[in-house]
């Protein structure tokens, strides 16, 4: 039994880490908060849902279909919501806001296309159940712990061996050094919402898969819980968001399991806080330290 | 002219700027709280249990503002160590705890909410609070609190070395906010006369938020002007009624863009 | 002895910034800290005003041990400072941020906060009127409402001299007061400090600028690669040679050049 | 005053003598769901766990109160209660405890979108026992979005769409022409109650004279309302608290809509 909720948990945690993934890509470059990244989520697995629904294809066309709508609102975004009060001088508030105005947008521009209420996902994958050992999965489950495995794998190759991988690490550092030095920052902001929006897009299809509903407010829950996942993790660490992911999800699992239910959400927060105050730069201490 | 409709707009009003101005004082010491709705949850519940025990609405009021501001003391030590956007997140999940906490609560009412609240709240008691607190924010600039929580914000190593005790100063700020919105809770409570939990979710303190933030943080009358922008908006917005949200949002972007310090600019020093 | 300096030793990683110094500052001299860069002052300096935790060493002020103790009650104690470079708030007028200064001085409590809440504080007035006289003792009256970003470099020192003065201490810490003062304003200077003797102020001046230091200064202390090398009067630390091997390297260094 | 559909517990009995409502409390709906549910099963059930919505309030009271007395009274055991809150994603935490505990039966009391994630996920890990749900679940949406896994799943209601009954049907019928979508379960009892309003007019020659007077002759006429025929939901009586008495009609999904079980 327990076997089987550890599974439900890391099921549950890869989509968490996926979201926390994006957070904590964009916080490590502009050192800010992005509140419509819950957005970009359910609108990737909203366009996850159309390439389903009209052309039939499989999952994998969706998770793509999620994946590139997602990929191009987060830039759009960038240039929409960040760009331009970066280059009015750097309050570090003021993008808050607009990322929760343009959130607001998005959740009604979703609402006048697919209604407020829950659309149903149909689940493109069968759902033939494999027994490993005493743990049974499902079809979906195993895709989506796949995906999530492969993207946070192709991630780290990203970031790791590509020029643009390692410019953006370079920013995340120091944005005045990274311009000094001849990198396009602009161009690695914008490449970095493209991928942190693309992760994102993925969690939305995989969340759409595997739960066979999806409605224009789930980005909202999730946002927060990616927000509490980066600082577990620690701010700007990739590979804290992924295992501050996994963790939350199992920590989420087994409190409903074996407590009540409705301590859920208070069971994620309080683990961020009591993590918070022993290790204030969370799990993955990185060099970022957010002063302001 | 002066329908109830109005009255009660007005009177939710008043209570966003209060929100606001709970928002305004930790923020004044750096503290950024997205954590202010669960202050204004406590208020409200505790102010409207002590009015079904028929306890006049005046001690009710003020004790809900004061277990609110014993509750910031709690949230607020943690954030002692930290600065800026943990502060942000770490109050946020801190509101989301105290929404379960109601959600579960059976004495007040847990998932069904609390009923049942004598309409207590008037137009004049949410101006005069407003008033109260805005003399108080507006002197405390030219007092010794106030300097001290605005020399934690600009530079907490100076502010020690002159001999201001941060954590001390730190605390009293966020309960103080605290106390605002636990007031501004109490107003609400008696204004709805229903209260649960999701009232007071985070989209309760991201609001709050952006009162200060859009209307200007180093103004005490941002928080006012940016309730009145918020509050009001969407009422005047009806008249796009399918698109309202969209409209609204897209002015918040627009602001943010123009005046990524709020609309109003830190007040000029006093000529004294 | 006022202060003490009892064997401190700071490491930054496996860098000793200090390595077992010592000294001692007697009550109502100025004490200069001189040295090359690098030597060590700064961070000795950071130590006695608790901005800095020695990593060993302890620090007594009047007999009483103060190592490791926040900078708000070193100065609440009576050691006072200003920063090397200037650090002042810029949310506050001049005057104001004087008051600062004085805040350990007026604080009294939730009653005396209640107090100023309704207008009537009169230790409010106090540290306000303080204040002014201080702005006016460092020579700065007119400018009370200025805004610090507007002041001088010369001016923002001494406004930072003035704010460590309005709480009233017993030991004045200046870290390179002198940085980047012309001839005039480095007389003004040493006036100004020769003038905080008069109330029997203990000062503690670190400095580069050897005009100054030799000038104003009762005893000196020299500190080279985080060890004291010497100690004493300036006629006798000016002509001391190990004083001069340190700041200008030893003589052979000069004859393989030549 | 009369609700047609409040399912909140103790309305009317709280307002007495003047709040009536018509819709049957959650308890006058399950008593014989629970018995047609329990007769049709090839194997006794003894042993059940309650899923239900934490959050919502009505889900969470019959959940935590309605169910488990009547339960008790048929003499079934409840091995467990694991809650879920509304609009939960993930609901595979709860399955896998309510599995654990291998109960002959489900019950699960929320609304039609999370019972329908629930149902999917109870079917999704290999659990095959009968399940029973609460009103929350009376909406086509509970088909659409849970898929083939809510197949065999048994409710009650008061009114029901595709009830084949002439009456019902014709009504449904021009229901549909005029607004275009099927009626819910909230506008058959909106106008069963309309209705019998307008026979306690008529019956009670009400005319609007004397406000007084005719508040407490409609008031009278509802108290004592015994086996009157309403047009879509049948004899109905009101008892002592003010709420209203019937014989529901249970359900049980089969294909991609609710019929009428036998």
């Amino acid at each position: 039994m327990l076997a089987q909720q550890l599974a439900n948990g890391v099921m549950l945690g890869s989509t968490y880490a996926l979201v926390a993934i994006g957070y904590t890509l964009i916080f490590g470059v502009l050192r800010l908060l992005h509140l419509a990244h819950g957005e970009v989520f359910m609108v990737g697995a909203f366009a996850g849902l159309q390439v389903v629904l009209w052309w039939q294809f499989g999952p994998m066309a969706a998770l793509i279909g999620g994946l590139i709508s997602s990929a191009a609102l987060g830039m759009l975004l960038e240039l929409v919501a960040f760009r331009p009060i970066r280059k009015r001088g750097n309050s570090h508030l003021a993008p808050i806001v607009s990322t929760i105005g343009a959130g607001l947008v998005l959740q009604e521009l979703m609402t006048k296309l697919f209604g407020a209420e829950q659309t149903p996902f149909p689940s493109a994958i069968s759902h033939v159940v494999y027994h490993l050992g005493v743990i049974s999965v499902t079809g979906s489950q195993l895709f989506i712990l796949s995906v999530a495995i492969v993207s946070m794998i192709a991630l780290h190759l990203f970031v790791t061996y590509t020029r643009y991988g390692m410019a953006m690490r370079a920013t995340s550092e120091n944005l005045q050094v990274a311009a000094v030095l001849g990198i396009n920052v602009n161009m690695v902001i914008l490449v970095t919402f493209g991928v942190a929006s693309a992760l994102g897009g993925i969690a939305g299809v995989l969340v759409g898969l595997n739960f066979n509903a999806i409605s224009p407010f789930m980005g909202v829950e999730m946002g927060i819980k990616g927000m509490a996942v980066m600082l577990i993790g620690g701010l700007g660490s990739i590979y804290g968001a992924m295992v501050g992911g996994l963790l939350l999800g199992v920590m989420e699992v087994l409190s409903v399991a074996y407590l009540e239910s409705s301590l859920r959400d208070g069971f994620a927060f309080g683990l961020m806080i009591i993590i918070l105050i022993f290790r204030p730069r969370g799990l993955f201490q990185t060099g970022i330290r957010a002063e302001r | 002219m002066w329908s109830s409709y109005w009255d009660s707009v007005a009177v939710f009003l008043g209570i966003n700027v209060l929100m606001g101005i709970s928002l305004y004082v930790p923020m004044t010491a750096g503290l950024i709280s997205l954590g202010q709705g669960a202050f204004m949850a406590i208020g409200a519940y505790v102010c409207a249990l002590l009015t079904k025990a028929n306890v006049p609405f005046l001690p009710a009021l003020l004790a809900g503002g004061a277990v609110a501001a014993v509750a910031g003391l709690v949230a607020g030590a943690p954030a002692l160590r930290i600065r800026g956007i943990y502060v942000m997140i770490l109050t946020l999940g801190f509101g989301e705890i105290v929404r379960v906490f109601f959600l579960n609560f059976e004495p007040t009412g847990g998932a069904s909410g609390m009923g049942g609240i004598r309409p207590l709240t008037e137009l004049w008691q949410v101006v005069l609070a407003c008033l109260i607190a805005y003399a108080v924010a507006w002197r405390m600039r030219h007092l010794r609190l106030g300097r001290a929580m605005i020399a934690i914000h600009e530079d907490d190593l100076v502010a020690e070395a002159m001999g201001i005790n941060l954590t001390r100063t730190k605390l009293v700020s966020f309960s103080l906010g605290a106390l605002v919105a636990g007031v501004a809770g109490g107003f609400y409570a008696h204004q709805a006369l229903f209260i649960d939990a999701n009232q007071f979710d985070f989209s309760r303190s991201a609001i709050t938020f952006l009162y200060v933030v859009l209307g200007g943080v180093a103004n005490p009358f941002g928080s006012l002007v940016g309730a009145a922008i918020v509050t009001l908006l969407p009422e005047l917005l009806r008249v796009v009624q399918d698109w309202r949200m969209t409209v609204f949002g897209t002015i918040l972007v627009l602001i943010a863009i123009w005046r990524p310090d709020g609309l109003l600019p830190a007040p000029r020093l006093r000529r004294s | 002895m006022l202060l003490h300096v009892d064997r401190i030793t700071r490491r930054f990683g496996g860098y000793a910034a200090l390595n077992d110094a010592s000294c001692e500052v007697a009550e109502g001299l100025v004490h200069a800290l001189i040295g090359p860069n690098g030597a060590g002052k700064t961070t000795l300096f950071n130590v006695i005003s608790g901005v800095l935790r020695p990593t060993s060493g302890r620090v007594r002020f009047q007999g009483v041990d103060y190592t490791g103790s926040r900078p708000d009650k070193v100065l609440t104690m009576g050691i006072a400072r200003n920063f090397q470079h200037v650090r002042l708030v810029r949310g506050l007028s001049v005057l104001e941020n004087v008051m600062i200064g004085a805040h350990a001085r007026i604080g009294r409590g939730l009653l005396g906060n209640a107090a100023e809440f309704l207008g009537f504080a009169v230790a409010e007035k106090a540290a306000r009127e303080k204040a002014r006289e201080m702005l006016d003792f460092v020579g700065m009256a007119g400018k009370a409402e200025m805004q610090p970003d507007n002041l001088t470099l010369v001016d923002q020192r001494r406004l930072e001299i003035a704010r460590a003065l309005v709480s009233d201490p017993r030991l004045l810490l200046l870290d390179e007061p002198a940085a980047g003062m012309n001839a005039a304003e480095l007389n003004e200077l040493s006036a100004l400090i020769r003038r905080t003797q008069v109330n029997g102020l203990t000062v503690l001046l670190v400095e580069h600028h050897m005009r100054l230091v030799m000038s104003v200064s009762d005893q000196i202390t020299v500190l080279s690669a985080g060890t004291i090398i010497a100690g004493g009067p300036p006629q006798v630390i000016q002509r001391d040679p190990t004083v001069i091997a340190a700041y200008l390297g030893n003589g052979d260094e000069l004859a393989l050049h030549s | 005053m009369v609700t047609p559909m409040a399912a909140k517990a103790g309305i009317a009995a709280a307002n007495r003598p003047w709040a009536f409502r018509f819709a049957l409390t959650t308890e006058n709906v399950y008593r014989p769901l629970l018995d047609a549910w329990l007769k049709k099963q090839a194997m006794p059930i003894k042993k059940v766990v309650i899923l239900m919505d934490a959050k919502d309030a009505v889900s969470s009271f019959d959940g935590k109160t309605v169910f488990p007395v009547l339960l008790k009274e048929k003499g079934i055991e409840v091995l467990d209660t694991v809650s879920f809150q509304t609009g939960d994603i993930d609901y595979s935490g709860q399955v896998t405890r309510a599995k654990g505990r291998n109960p002959d039966g489900i019950v699960v009391s929320a609304l039609y979108n999370e019972a329908a994630h629930a149902v999917a996920e109870l079917r999704k890990q290999g659990m095959s026992q009968p399940i029973v749900a609460g009103v929350g679940i009376n909406d086509p949406r509970f088909i659409q979005i849970g898929g083939a896994a809510t197949e065999g799943v048994m409710a009650a209601s008061d009114f029901f769409a595709d009830n084949p009954e002439p009456v019902v049907a014709a009504w449904v019928k021009e229901y549909e022409n005029r607004f275009k979508q099927k009626p819910s379960n909230a506008s058959g009892e909106m106008y069963d109650t309309l209705y019998l309003m307008r026979e306690c007019i008529k019956s009670t020659g009400v005319i609007g004279s004397d406000l007084k007077a005719d508040r407490v002759k409609l008031r009278d006429c509802w108290a004592n309302m015994k086996n009157m025929q309403a047009p879509l939901m049948g004899a109905t009586s009101i008892d002592k608290n003010g709420d209203a008495t019937r014989v529901p009609t249970v359900l049980v999904v089969k294909g991609t809509a609710f019929v009428v079980a036998q």
